[in-house]
């Protein structure tokens, strides 16, 4: 027997640039689900669709997988999508798993004041953008004392006023006031590229000493680029999907650019895990040389949590949303068989959607367009209950 | 006040501001003799600037070699567009082929990302230094080349327009194309023309903005971004294109100035030239250069 | 002189009254109660999949008519209808959220309220003419989207704001298959009104701005009047249409409205017909199913083995959209006056058949 | 009663039109086969109601026709020896025969001088700045009217219009209602200018006038179109003998001419078809 | 009409665009009923005056006085409520009308359903209220026998069509004053004469006011009460068509003839 998993992607839209690594991730670990047992025997049937991040497309879609494929769970991708179906799939019971990691989605009954929708079939495998940051301004903390720095250090939200770039805008900057930073109002920058040397003076003007980068690809290379051309240069803090080895090769030349990560390197040695991982990226690359970068590899961690949720509902009385569901609160701090060392020990209950509160912080640098990336720290933080959904 | 960072900025501004001209002067060679705004502009520059890469990097060429050849690519590719998509559209109403531009932008799109991927790219270093220390800011080295080239390509076409035949013919053109036919004058030839001449000035300012910024398929939002330039210039004035470029490029940089140090708003660098557009063209409803309509009866 | 009007060959009308009838024969007339009649059955035949696309049609079709009456009937150039339409689903979402209104009465509040703001875009069109005109509604666009994401108090700021379903008499219509009427009702009312404008003194009054200001003028139509006028109605169709995606949707965020959607809209309406109420519906078929019909074209191609490997179907997204894009091309090349005047020439031809003239 | 079309007694007409059909819009069937020759040199004029076709057949020669989603469906055209039926409007000009469009269609935006030096574009020759000069000195106002020509006053315009025809230096001109909105003492003048260029440069003319006084004073032959089709057609005298000629176009024997305040008193409608 | 003063008064009126003076210190008068011609070279300043007492061109000096109301500074529109309709001599029809629509339009300022009740057609009163006024519409398309084309597409129809068509839109205003601006141009002798039974009508039948340009001079002569004549934008006469016709200036700047010109250049002029 089967049972549909509907797969949105995107490829061409606006996030084009990282959705197809992620997408290939959750398009590999789905095939390879399926010539490796399916879910015990299930197959999993699957259709992957771009919807070039226009949300009634996504939406056209999502109603065509519950009327004609009877979709029991959901693969989803950005920001504007994902909060466009919270309601649908709350109400059709459809587990999601998103690649929007807002933190209002982590919760699910709406006991944070400042929730305001429960969001009890949204699942995310990763620290949300406001625990990312929350961990990178931790680290630049104390950065700022080892490294000798005098005074308060300026810490600067800087990204378009737009859902995605805003997640962890207010969360953050309350963490980094707590730590003793002095913070400046947000920096506004497009989320198209385009020539940010003005944002950039600005920046430099305000003494910035670390700046979280909240928008992704061209606009942040076009950005770091600007600040480097008028001598604006603190420390980056970039949100997860502006830290690869992509971005970090585009921009050319920089120094501190701080990212978080969620999951292994594809170059990484000695990761039990890894071994399934190669596997996977073998379903469209035969040769197996090509780089994954880790965007591709939590699309895989996402898929595998969801797989063995399936798992568990399967032996709990069959496949379904609800039961899915269930199945992802079965255990704690677990992690998908298989993949020990990929992806990090998560917890979800009834009522904290925190899948993971551990992240890790690398610091990527590159010159003349060679990047190189080094492990930081990993920041584990605690599960408070004032940051729930927020 | 902080004097110096107001005057970095209106520096900046002017800068930035003349690249925006060379392209917001693409949209007025298209417009004024053929009428029609170019949705597709935006791609236009990506192709340029794309191909651009592809001599520079994937063939090793030297730079000056790879600039000359993406012209001459960018010539052709604006005649073969003319000749399969918009020569079947002469003669149709203009808010159609405006649409017709807008299918292009598109098809390029999708194309560009298919053959170049999705990624930024950057160009190899060009000049030998990357950027160059102008009253105490740094600037861009590929933005004094934009400078020089948008006024020798302006100087051009104020001749061009003024005095030359095809100029005239393109003119006519616009106005009427029945009596532009009428003349004897080939519609044809007029539209391949300046859809020619408009791909490669495009492909200049592509190149210019791949060499600052990296090339990416996002490249192509300048397209829509110098609306207001070539707006608040006049339609049809080349001069105005300039002049507006540089004015929205001050005017950003003002608004940035006034945000990130007094208001705090956010966001105003890029909405701030909205309004004062909105407020120049209610003084002035032809942009600052454009021709007014002749409203005779 | 040949072919003056093309009135079917023996079709002689007595009273004017059944000269102004909205369609031209009876046959025509029960031909379209029959075709709302069949639509109102497709929830019953068709899949969800289905009455998801017409959901969407509807919402679209009619803010699309908005910009048909600003756009094809009186002229003026808009880029900025998707602001207009996200307008109205903030609008909508936020009357019923701070005053209870029930969300059927909060929709056509909605578009009036949206109708205030397009006036107030508008006012420009007062001095400003032609593609000047447009340009100034495209820093409409720009300007509402940003206060889209900075009126926290009114939009929920870049986070969005939740819309409650519709509630009638009482019964909370949650799925599509209730909406699907609720879209339906709007559609059909808003497409007679619409219509019934068009054929009154003020609809006349904007085609004949649209086609000579300056005569228009001289006969007694105050311009600047009419400008603002066509400003608010199309701004209220696209509220209206609007405030049904925020309801249909459950949620209204700031990303939705972009100059893409703008275009879209312009789309809708120059591939319908400019200047036709009936080619707008029409327009807004094409462009809503345009992608879903490359989307199962590309599809179909799964069942070759090659068509499976990533780096093909990757290739098979670019080449959807570039299809999308040549489609609209080719279209325009070879129906440049929209899809209302094919369907002009083709009824044309069938009413003189088989005398081609 | 139409009659068939006669030959004129010359070898070889310039311009020969045989039997063409226009249909506009694939739909509305406007020409019925109409048949018209234009010997070289002469002056041959096409006079008719309004709607009869007569702007039409001008267009359908000149190939302008396309540009209105018009089309000759039946017969062919044939100047110098060659088909032009359905031809492109730039190759027809090029080939020498001209068109001035009815409604002055002048290119308002530009100033006289522009719109002149346009009329020359298909010239490849220097002798346009002294035709310029040529074209002032016939019409003197316009030279003082420096200002774009959108804001000339509808005389001036059609006289602009007329002198870029002139630029052109054209083998042929196809003169839609030249004297349309002229003042009396301009019609005069511009029919005199007219002759003289046809004898002086030796440029045949089709004129369609609804002044057929003027009209028939200059031509040497006359056609009469009604509804689409040729009715009528002859020499000048033939034409200015003819009575039905004389009441609907002439105004009547010379001697008593009614009175325009006197038609209210009857109502007549008489047609050759 | 009740008021006895002139029913139009134009009191000094000069037009200025940038150095050319299109028309410099002209008065006259129009009483109500009359059909007042006014003749002159091309560029003389005709469709200038027109355009000052239809209120597209504001005077640089001078007033316009309607009805013995000042009208100086009203809008277009404003002056076709009060009754000033008119045609022009570059056709203006709406192109993409019906000729009933066209029509229809002139109906506007009487028409008083809106944007609001007109929607609901069938409940407002707007259907009552569109067919009483196509009623009045159809008897002026029967009155100027454009009754086969009624639903063709303005735009489309030949020349001559066109003209007789704006008549009719003028003319659906049922305005007190009609300002015709060369209505017989591009037309046959016989097409001239119905015109000119029409404006005969209009005037007399109609009860309306007409100030006509023309430059045929045989219909100017026999249809017209007084004849102004403009050159330079000064007017240089004005009286009884055959005084004017008489006068050695008019016939040197106009007619361009010589005192023994013969009579039928003049009618067919
Ligand atoms: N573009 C068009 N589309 C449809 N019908 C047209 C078009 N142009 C002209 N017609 C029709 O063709 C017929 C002939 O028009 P044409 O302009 O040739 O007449 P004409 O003899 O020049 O009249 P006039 O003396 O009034 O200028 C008219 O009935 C007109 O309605
Ligand atoms: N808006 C304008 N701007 C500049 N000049 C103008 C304008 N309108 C008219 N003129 C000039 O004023 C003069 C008078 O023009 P007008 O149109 O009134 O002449 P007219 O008497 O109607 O001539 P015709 O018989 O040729 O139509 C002309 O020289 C014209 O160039
Ligand atoms: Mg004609
Ligand atoms: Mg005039």
């Amino acid at each position: 027997d089967e049972v549909f998993v509907g797969h949105l992607m995107d490829i061409t839209g606006a996030t084009g640039f990282i959705g197809k690594f992620y997408a290939d991730g959750v398009r590999d670990a789905l095939s390879y689900v399926n010539t490796h047992g399916g879910i015990d025997g299930t197959v999993l049937d699957s259709e992957s669709v771009d919807y070039a991040y226009k949300v009634p497309q996504a939406i056209a879609n999502y109603k065509k997988w519950r009327s004609r494929n009877e979709m029991v769970a959901m693969q989803g991708w950005g920001t504007g999508d994902t909060e466009a179906l919270i309601s649908f799939v709350a109400q059709d019971k459809v587990p999601v798993y998103s690649a929007s990691y807002s933190g209002h989605l982590t919760d699910p009954t709406a006991k944070n004041p400042k929730t305001a929708k429960p969001a009890p079939y949204n699942f995310f495998y990763g620290a949300s953008y406001s625990d990312a940051c929350r961990a990178m301004v931790q680290w630049a903390a104390e950065d700022w004392k080892t490294s000798g720095g005098s005074g308060k250090p300026v810490f600067s939200h800087i990204g378009d006023n737009h859902p995605y770039p805003n997640a962890p805008k207010e969360a953050c900057a309350e963490y980094a006031t707590e730590l003793g930073f002095e913070v400046t109002e947000p920096v506004v920058v497009s989320m198209k590229p385009g020539d940010f040397k003005a944002q950039c003076l600005t920046i430099k003007e305000a003494g910035t000493n670390y700046g979280y980068l909240g928008n992704l690809g061209p606009s942040v290379v076009s950005l770091v680029k600007s600040c480097d051309t008028v001598g604006a240069s603190p420390k980056w803090l970039a949100n997860i999907w502006a830290g690869d080895f992509e971005t970090l090769k585009t921009i050319g030349d920089v120094e501190n650019y701080v990212f978080p990560a969620m999951t292994s390197f594809w170059t990484d040695e000695g990761v039990p895990g890894m071994e399934l991982v190669r596997e996977i990226s073998k379903m469209s690359d035969s040769s197996g040389e090509q780089f994954r970068t880790h965007h591709y590899i939590r699309g895989i961690c996402s898929v595998y949590y969801m797989k063995e949720a399936m798992e568990w509902a399967k032996a709990n009385g069959g496949i379904t949303g609800e039961n899915i569901k269930a199945g992802m609160y079965a255990r704690t701090d677990w992690v998908p068989k298989g993949l020990e060392g990929v992806c990090m020990p998560a917890t979800w209950t009834a009522e904290d959607h925190r899948g993971i509160n551990t992240v890790n912080i690398y610091n990527g640098s590159a010159k003349g367009g060679e990047p190189t990336v080094e492990k930081l720290t990993t920041v584990t933080l605690p599960r408070r209950d004032d940051w729930l959904g927020y | 006040m902080n004097f110096e960072l107001l005057f970095q900025l209106l520096l900046n501004g002017l800068i930035v501001g003349t690249l925006y001209g060379v392209v917001a002067m693409c949209f007025v060679l298209i417009y004024k003799s053929t009428q029609i705004v170019n949705f597709a502009q935006g791609e236009f520059l990506l192709i340029g600037a794309w191909v651009c890469y592809a001599f520079l990097v994937e063939m090793q060429m030297p730079f000056w070699l790879g600039f000359l050849f993406t012209l001459l690519f960018m010539m052709a590719f604006g005649i073969v567009l003319q000749m399969v998509v918009l020569r079947p559209m002469i003669g149709e109403p203009i808010i159609s082929v405006i649409m017709v531009t807008i299918g292009l932008s598109i098809f390029f799109q999708a194309a560009t990302k298919w053959i170049f991927g999705a990624t930024t790219a950057t160009y190899p270093q060009v000049f030998s230094e990357r950027s160059i220390n102008l009253f105490g800011m740094q600037i861009e080295t590929a933005y004094i080349m934009s400078f020089v080239i948008s006024l020798v390509i302006m100087a051009a076409f104020y001749w061009f327009f003024k005095y030359s035949k095809l100029g005239l013919a393109m003119r006519a053109t616009a106005f009427d194309q029945q009596v532009a036919q009428s003349l004897g004058i080939s519609v044809k030839t007029v539209f391949a023309m300046s859809w020619a001449i408009s791909a490669l000035v495009s492909g200049v300012a592509g190149i210019v903005i791949g060499m600052v910024n990296g090339v990416s398929s996002a490249l192509s939002v300048i397209g829509i971004k110098v609306f207001p330039a070539v707006i608040l210039g006049g339609l049809d004035s080349i001069i105005g294109a300039i002049v507006g470029g540089v004015i929205i490029g001050l005017l950003e940089n003002t608004a940035e100035f006034v945000d990130g140090q007094y208001l705090h708003w956010g966001n105003l660098f890029s909405i701030a030239p909205f309004y004062v557009l909105i407020i120049i063209l209610c003084i002035k409803p032809y942009g600052l250069f454009g021709t007014k309509d002749i409203e005779r009866i | 002189m040949a072919g003056f009007s093309m009135r079917p060959c023996g079709d002689f009308r007595t009273t004017y009254r059944q000269d102004t009838r909205i369609f031209d024969t009876t046959f025509v007339r029960n031909a379209a109660i029959l075709g709302v009649i069949a639509t109102a059955l497709i929830p019953f035949v068709l899949d969800g999949y289905y009455v998801n696309l017409f959901i969407q049609i509807s919402y679209f079709a009619i803010a699309a008519l908005g910009l048909n009456i600003l756009v094809g009937f009186t002229g003026q150039i808009s880029l900025g209808h998707a602001a207009f339409f996200g307008f109205g689903a903030f609008a909508s979402a936020w009357i019923n959220n701070t005053t209870g209104i029930p969300v059927l009465l909060s929709i056509p509040l909605a578009g009036l309220m949206t109708a205030a703001v397009g006036l107030l875009f508008g006012l420009p069109a007062a001095r400003i003419k032609g593609l000047y005109l447009a340009i100034a509604t495209l820093a409409a666009q720009f300007i509402l989207e940003d206060f889209f994401a900075r009126a926290d108090w009114f939009t929920g700021g870049s986070y969005g704001a939740a819309a409650n379903p519709v509630n009638v008499f009482g019964y909370e219509v949650l799925d599509d298959f209730s909406f699907f009427y609720v879209c339906l009702f709007f559609l059909v009312i808003m497409y007679l009104l619409g219509t019934n404008l068009m054929r009154t003194r003020d609809g006349r009054a904007f085609v004949a701005v649209r086609d000579h200001y300056l005569s228009a003028e001289i006969m007694g139509i105050n311009l600047t009047k009419y400008r603002l006028m066509s400003f608010a109605i199309s701004s209220f169709y696209a509220g209206v249409g609007g405030a049904m995606y925020g309801h249909y949707l459950g949620f209204v965020s700031a990303e939705g409205f972009t100059i893409l959607l703008s275009i879209q809209f312009l789309g809708m309406i120059i591939i319908g017909g400019l200047g036709s109420v009936k080619g707008t519906l029409m327009g807004t078929v094409f462009m809503v199913l345009l992608p879903e019909v490359m989307e199962n074209g590309v599809g179909l191609l799964s069942v070759f083995e090659w068509a499976n490997s990533t780096a093909v179907t990757d290739g098979l997204a670019y080449i959807k959209e570039m299809a999308i894009g040549l489609a609209i091309i080719l279209f325009l090349i070879f129906e440049p006056d929209g899809l209302a005047h094919r369907w002009q020439q083709i009824r044309a031809y069938w009413k003189l058949y088989p005398f081609s003239y | 009663m139409s009659e068939p079309a006669r030959k004129i007694e010359t070898a070889e007409p310039l311009l020969s039109v045989n039997n063409i059909e226009v249909v506009y819009d694939e739909v509305i069937l406007v020409l019925r086969g109409v048949s018209l020759e234009v010997p070289q040199g002469k002056i041959v004029t096409l006079l008719g109601p309004n709607g009869a076709g007569k702007s039409t057949t001008l267009k359908a020669i000149s190939g302008l026709l396309k540009t209105e989603d018009g089309k000759v469906t039946r017969g062919d055209i044939n100047f110098m020896g060659q088909q032009i039926a359905n031809g492109s409007p730039e190759d027809i000009v090029r080939s020498g025969l001209f068109q001035v469009m009815e409604g002055r269609r002048i290119i308002e935006d530009m100033t006289c001088v522009e719109n002149l030096r346009l009329g020359a574009y298909t010239r490849k020759d220097k002798g346009v700045k002294d035709d310029i000069d040529m074209v002032f000195e016939y019409f003197p106002r316009l030279r003082e009217r420096t200002g774009l020509a959108g804001y000339l006053s509808g005389g001036e315009q059609q006289m602009l219009a007329i002198g870029r025809s002139l630029m052109a230096r054209p083998k042929m001109i196809l003169l839609d209602e030249p004297s349309m909105g002229l003042s009396p003492l301009l019609v005069k003048e511009v029919f005199g200018i007219i002759e003289k260029i046809n004898r002086e440069q030796g440029i045949t003319m089709l004129i369609v006038e609804q002044n057929a006084n003027f009209a028939l004073k200059v031509a040497d032959y006359g056609y009469i179109m009604e509804s689409g089709k040729v009715v009528l057609d002859g020499t000048r005298d033939e034409l200015l003998n003819n009575e039905d000629v004389k009441e609907f176009y002439l105004g009547g024997g010379s001697e008593d001419r009614k009175s325009f305040k006197n038609i209210k008193s009857y109502k007549r409608r008489k047609r050759w078809l | 009409m009740t008021s006895q003063g002139p029913i139009l008064q134009i009191s000094d009126v000069s037009l200025v665009f940038g150095g050319v003076r299109a028309l410099s210190d002209v008065s006259f008068s129009v009483q109500p009923g009359e059909l007042f011609s006014i003749i002159g070279p091309n560029g003389a300043g005709k469709t200038s005056m027109l355009n000052c007492i239809s209120g597209r061109y504001q005077p640089t000096t001078g007033s316009v006085a309607f009805k013995g109301k000042d009208v100086t500074g009203l809008k277009p529109n404003d002056r076709a409520e009060l009754g000033i309709g008119r045609t022009f001599q570059n056709l203006a029809l709406f192109g993409h009308m019906s000729v009933l629509d066209n029509i229809m339009v002139g109906r506007h300022h009487l028409l008083k359903n809106n944007c609001l009740t007109g929607p609901l057609y069938w409940f407002s009163g707007a259907q009552k209220e569109e067919l009483e006024h196509r009623r009045f519409c159809e008897d002026v398309i029967d009155f100027l026998e454009i009754s086969h084309i009624r639903k063709a597409t303005a735009g489309t129809l030949s020349y001559g069509l066109r003209k007789r068509v704006e008549l009719a839109r003028a003319v659906a205003l049922r305005p007190d004053l009609i300002l015709l601006d060369e209505p017989m141009a591009g037309m046959n002798l016989e097409e001239k004469e119905d015109m000119a039974r029409f404006i005969i009508d209009l005037n007399e039948e109609w009860g309306m006011t007409v100030v006509m340009i023309e430059h045929d001079m045989g219909v100017v002569m026999d249809i017209s009460n007084r004849v102004m004549v403009l050159d330079f934008g000064r007017k240089i006469a004005a009286g009884l068509p055959e005084e004017v016709m008489a006068n050695a200036h008019v016939k040197k700047a106009y007619l361009g003839e010589d005192d023994d010109a013969t009579d039928e250049d003049e009618q067919v002029a």
